[in-house]
């Protein structure tokens, strides 16, 4: 069996879930005859006509309140953000009408709200964020950012069947960079649950999407150079958190480094450090530390971009200093 | 009765309602009238648990409009559609217990007066407090229908003040480029809040928005019950047909504040009574009601009675409905899990210590 | 002088500076000849004029774009929200066009957003909300939270004086229920310093807005019932954080607990642990503990409000566990 | 040349544009199309960082719109409106620059293409991506104007594919009420990426939602320089004689894709053809100046190797250029604090060891 990219692998997951029910449709901006600017729905238009791959204005907020009251009639629809940034202007009715309805109107509001999130990619401020903390402290969401190729694909399966909203963030950096060959069959990914990426005993680093890749690069250089066995928890879905998997490895290594491409202030490292602390704090040998972004907007230029986004160094000596704390 | 004859018969027009159905139309504004009123009595008895907002001069328009859907139409009502609601099948209890904040209250005492709905069986949707989101929402009700070929139609009524939010515009002009069977009726009552129609919207007529969407738009008088059952109608019929949504603009006039406690410092003297005793819909209807049809003042008052005795039955029971269980406040949020968890320092406690037994190995505390 | 309520404060301060400075206005829905629904704004129509009191059509987007617009021409707006449940609908402009117009484009953007916060007002899930976790990953932004009169007032002019664009919470349950004897003079409040509302030496409470009061009661309940000696911190500034006044209480009582209004998960108190976490772990005896918001939609009813959200209660009790710790 | 000249005489009318002005005109178009095509070499030389966004067709109404603005006027460009940003007085240089990612690019290397502004001097605002949200950045930009009564007017642009979103709506509709002197001008160029205006929106007319505003709407042919001058002209002259805002529609065509790599595997065949043979704007005009104005070939070619020696010495300027220091990135964000702090773990890993050297008594660890 072939390698497939991550973006394949959503491509399929996707043309999977729209063979197998009827009710499963796509809505959003160029997603049509032209296939999305990632072609991330290309040939699904050919596929499966006009009425289920719909090219809609650009109107966020108008498809997605389209896309609930679509839910609540029985369909099942996927919106797609052209860059995942344009979530914003759909916030609203996001975290008001769509995130409330089954708690406070009993509607049902199964669909997937996905796009082309993060950086690494000299995408400037508009093109390159990352806004699943703004999302966290609303209950009636749910939240996955898959790191691989068959995360991705058995995620947006598992999104496109939750009874709820799913936001379901791909990251652009991994679009291609990624591949690998896919598990047979249905190859359904649970929501809350982690995966771990690599075992290890004396660290752990727990992240999520493109920095699971460099938390790995990070692991192995350490390895070979430190000696150091370190653990990389990759948490795929980030609300749920999947506690127990966050605890066991707290546990078994007594030292956390989180890492994500967000900002560090207000970035879902300070949740996932509250977390530890209610659930693990005696096991702690040091206290958790947190690699992420530097608190400003995402610059264009390389060397501006590369200087406010973590990189595999910075992963490298935030872990020595918490192995020698 | 409510439900069944929300049904209009399918192919009639604006000429042939029945006696009956000219009868049924008073009774449904009488209704939202009485209702409102008790309500205003629970209110001034701190019975209701927070606002009250009234319909006082618009039954016309929400009541009429409201008539022209099927049972199987879905309804998007505002917070001035309590007759829509009505016509659609909500009943004078569930309007009661949910002002009341009841256990049994149709949200089981989670949302504020009106905002409720059923599109299981009668087909209305619970609004949210943000203006202009049912647009977009009802927008993707009305595409289900035509994706399915269905043949129902959606109808959701926003306020001249809700026409200048983005969440309209989005959602109108998706709906018109999907040619969904959509009706869009602009209630415009003159005021949002405080603030009249022509500091919300420099457009003198709100009808000429369609234009800019390709859909056609009309104005009628809101204040009169048969106009709005009208328009409305055909609007209604052309969504069936395929032709896509309509915006109607129902003229009227809100009568008493935003919400009860406010004292409509900002209207210029005279023109609410102005609006009273000229052109108050429940007197004009029954002034039609007797001129045109015949009508005798003793059927509308056996009307008024019996609307009186379901309003008086309803109160009783909504009185003596219970308030709801507190624990029931973390149920349902989500399909799966179907319930949150209690915070620690609630019952949690102990086990909460339990789960913070230390390894002897750590740290400098005594046990 | 006499006693002012909060909501008389905010009012003084936005008063005291639309007469200092000519460029200061206010616009938003309903705030003029009405005076706002809550009537913050009374009066200042009659004041200063419709050129400096404008009421808005309901768009939030529109006249926070607007009042950005402005204040690059050199004015100093102030928005208000009618309740700040609606900011989510300026969400985008907020958090794209404002929060970055000085780094990308040399933009300066002073501009004041207010608004009617917070529940424990039988508001329901639309008439209640505590968004500022929303806002605490978009650098450019800052965010004020008054708890008292005093402070309201300070802390509105600090914000107006701001060259930069501040997030004013107002907490509409202490509206009419805390008032105290202002300062005498410009009583101007910096941003980004917190507030020691009790001192103590056993526990400390780091909170903010309505929940100060509850922590000050339950101090008092527990110093009468438990000997307890209870510090309670109030934020004040949510963006910027006074680390070192974080820091200050944790080394001096060594054992935290952290109230907040908002849901448990995704709100502020993540980014608090974070930084104790970061800052003075080796100080800490327990745990750092959240007492917050249940994690749903916040309900209407009394008996559900008050399940969801926290009480005086809920702070006794998780205080004598850490104490007991 | 290009501050100065940005400057129509005060009472100008189509009519009266000088000879000057017209080759004037001209020189704009060509400068545009000649710093797009040198930027496609530099992009195929992967020397531009991010995507490139081409307005070629476009010239004409991004050319003529912005020249009927004084200096002190505010123009808020968009992707498309290289031209309109020229005519305003920004520099090849500073396009060539932006586009390399230099750090002394007009935004240190912090924003994208022509993402970049002058309040101070010249009078355009910096765009970001997000459509529609410059519309009410520019009421608001123009409700200074009208508060402080300034003789100042503001222009914005939005695609017809903006025309979609709520900012748009909210934006316009604020200024309509508040009678800011604010021109909007939609420049229709059929497509938004792929879609095509029809799936954009249902009305045939985009100038027709004016009406639903309550303001003028016009429609022209943006392919026309000295149309599009006109007609904006025209309603700058009535916004700065305090007639509140217009709706222009500038029909024009996107010949290029969306950004470099758009294969525009979408447009039908021939379309793109027929407009680069009947209907180019710098031919179209050449004509013009011949026929009508006695403009000889020769003065055109005079002008077309003026540009490009200036691109030429612009983009050798540019090249030599250094890159950003990655250390600015931090600078900036606030007023105050002038620059965010570096993470701990780059150079802050000492001292953030010695934060934590704990006291003796904690903990079982050595140290
Ligand atoms: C997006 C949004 N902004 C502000 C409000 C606050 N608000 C509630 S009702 C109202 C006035 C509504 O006026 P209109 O749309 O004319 O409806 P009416 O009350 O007249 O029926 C306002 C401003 C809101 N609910 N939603
Ligand atoms: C709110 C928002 N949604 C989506 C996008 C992605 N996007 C960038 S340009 C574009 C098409 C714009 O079309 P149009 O407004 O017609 O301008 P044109 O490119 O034709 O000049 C889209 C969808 C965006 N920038 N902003
Ligand atoms: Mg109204
Ligand atoms: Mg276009």
């Amino acid at each position: 069996m072939a390698e497939v990219t991550y973006l394949e692998a959503i491509r399929q997951g996707l043309t999977e879930e729209m063979e197998r029910d009827a009710s499963v449709f796509c809505l959003g901006e160029d997603i049509g005859k032209y296939g999305g600017a990632f072609k991330v729905t290309e040939g699904l238009f050919d596929r499966f006509g006009a009425d289920r791959v719909i090219d809609t204005p650009i109107s966020e907020t108008g498809f997605v309140g389209a896309a609930a009251g679509a839910a609540h009639m029985g369909l099942r629809p996927v919106c797609e953000m052209q860059f995942i940034d344009f979530v914003s202007c759909a916030y609203s009715i996001l975290t008001n009408y769509v995130a409330t309805a089954r708690y406070r109107a009993f509607l049902p509001c199964p669909m997937v709200v996905r796009g082309p999130s993060g950086g690494y990619v000299r995408g400037g401020p508009f093109h390159s964020q990352n806004p699943e903390a703004a999302f966290l402290h609303t209950p009636g969401l749910k939240i996955v950012y898959p790191a691989t190729a068959a995360d991705a694909r058995g995620l947006i399966k598992s999104a496109i069947r939750d009874d709820d909203c799913v936001l379901f963030f791909e990251h652009k950096y991994l679009y291609r960079r990624v591949k690998e060959e896919l598990p047979q069959g249905d190859g359904v990914v649970p929501i809350g649950k982690a995966r771990l990426a690599r075992e290890g005993k004396d660290l752990s680093i727990i992240t999520y999407a493109a920095t699971v890749w460099k938390a790995l690069e990070a692991a192995a250089e350490l390895e070979r150079d430190d000696g150091l066995s370190v653990e990389v928890l990759d948490l795929r879905s980030l609300l749920p958190l999947d506690d127990d998997a966050i605890v066991a490895t707290v546990k078994k290594t007594n030292r956390v480094l989180i890492v994500h491409e967000d900002t560090v202030t207000g970035g879902i490292a300070g949740e996932l450090t509250a977390r530890i602390n209610e659930l693990a704090f005696e096991w702690l040998d040091a206290p958790v530390r947190r690699v992420a972004a530097h608190d400003v907007p995402l610059p264009y230029a390389p060397q501006l971009e590369d200087f406010v986004l973590p990189q595999t160094s910075d992963i490298v000596r935030a872990a020595r200093w918490l192995a020698a704390y | 009765m409510a439900a069944s004859s929300a049904t209009a018969p399918a192919r009639a027009s604006s000429a042939d309602l029945t006696r009956d159905q000219l009868l049924e139309l008073y009774y449904w504004m009488r209704l939202t009238r009485t209702l409102e009123e008790r309500l205003v009595n629970l209110y001034r008895q701190t019975k209701v648990v927070g606002g009250l907002f009234r319909s006082l001069g618009q039954e016309a328009c929400a009541v009429g409009s409201a008539y022209a859907l099927r049972r199987e139409d879905v309804l998007s009502p505002l917070i001035r559609n309590l007759g829509s609601m009505l016509v659609k099948g909500a009943t004078p209890l569930e309007v009661l217990r949910q002002y009341m904040a009841k256990g049994d209250s149709p949200t089981r005492g989670r949302e504020l007066n009106i905002h409720f709905g059923d599109v299981e069986d009668r087909n209305f949707v619970g609004q949210i407090s943000h203006l202009g989101d049912m647009v977009p929402v009802m927008a993707g009700v009305t595409l289900s229908f035509r994706l399915r070929r269905e043949p129902r139609v959606g109808l959701v009524y926003v306020g001249d003040g809700a026409t200048s939010t983005g969440a309209f515009h989005e959602g109108i002009n998706f709906a018109a480029v999907q040619r969904c069977p959509l009706v869009v009726i602009v209630e415009n009552n003159r005021y949002a809040y405080s603030t009249p129609t022509d500091r919300q919207c420099a457009a003198e007529r709100l009808a000429d928005k369609a234009a800019g969407y390709g859909i056609p738009g009309v104005r009628g008088d809101g204040n009169d019950v048969v106009e709005s059952y009208r328009l409305t109608r055909e609007a209604v019929d052309r969504a069936r047909a395929g032709g896509g949504p309509t915006l109607v603009e129902l003229m009227t006039y809100r009568r008493k504040g935003h919400a009860e406690h406010d004292n409509q410092s900002y209207v210029p003297a005279g023109e609410i009574d102005r609006w009273a005793s000229e052109n108050d819909p429940l007197d004009r209807y029954s002034r039609v009601l007797g001129e045109r049809h015949g009508v005798v003042a003793e059927e509308l008052e056996r009307i008024d009675t019996r609307v009186r005795g379901e309003v008086d039955r309803a109160t009783d029971l909504a009185e003596a409905s219970p308030p709801p269980e507190a624990r029931d406040a973390l149920a349902g949020v989500y399909a799966d899990p179907p319930a949150m968890p209690v915070l620690w320092y609630r019952d949690g406690i102990r086990s909460a210590v339990q789960a913070h037994e230390r390894p002897a190995s750590w740290g400098t505390h005594d046990g």
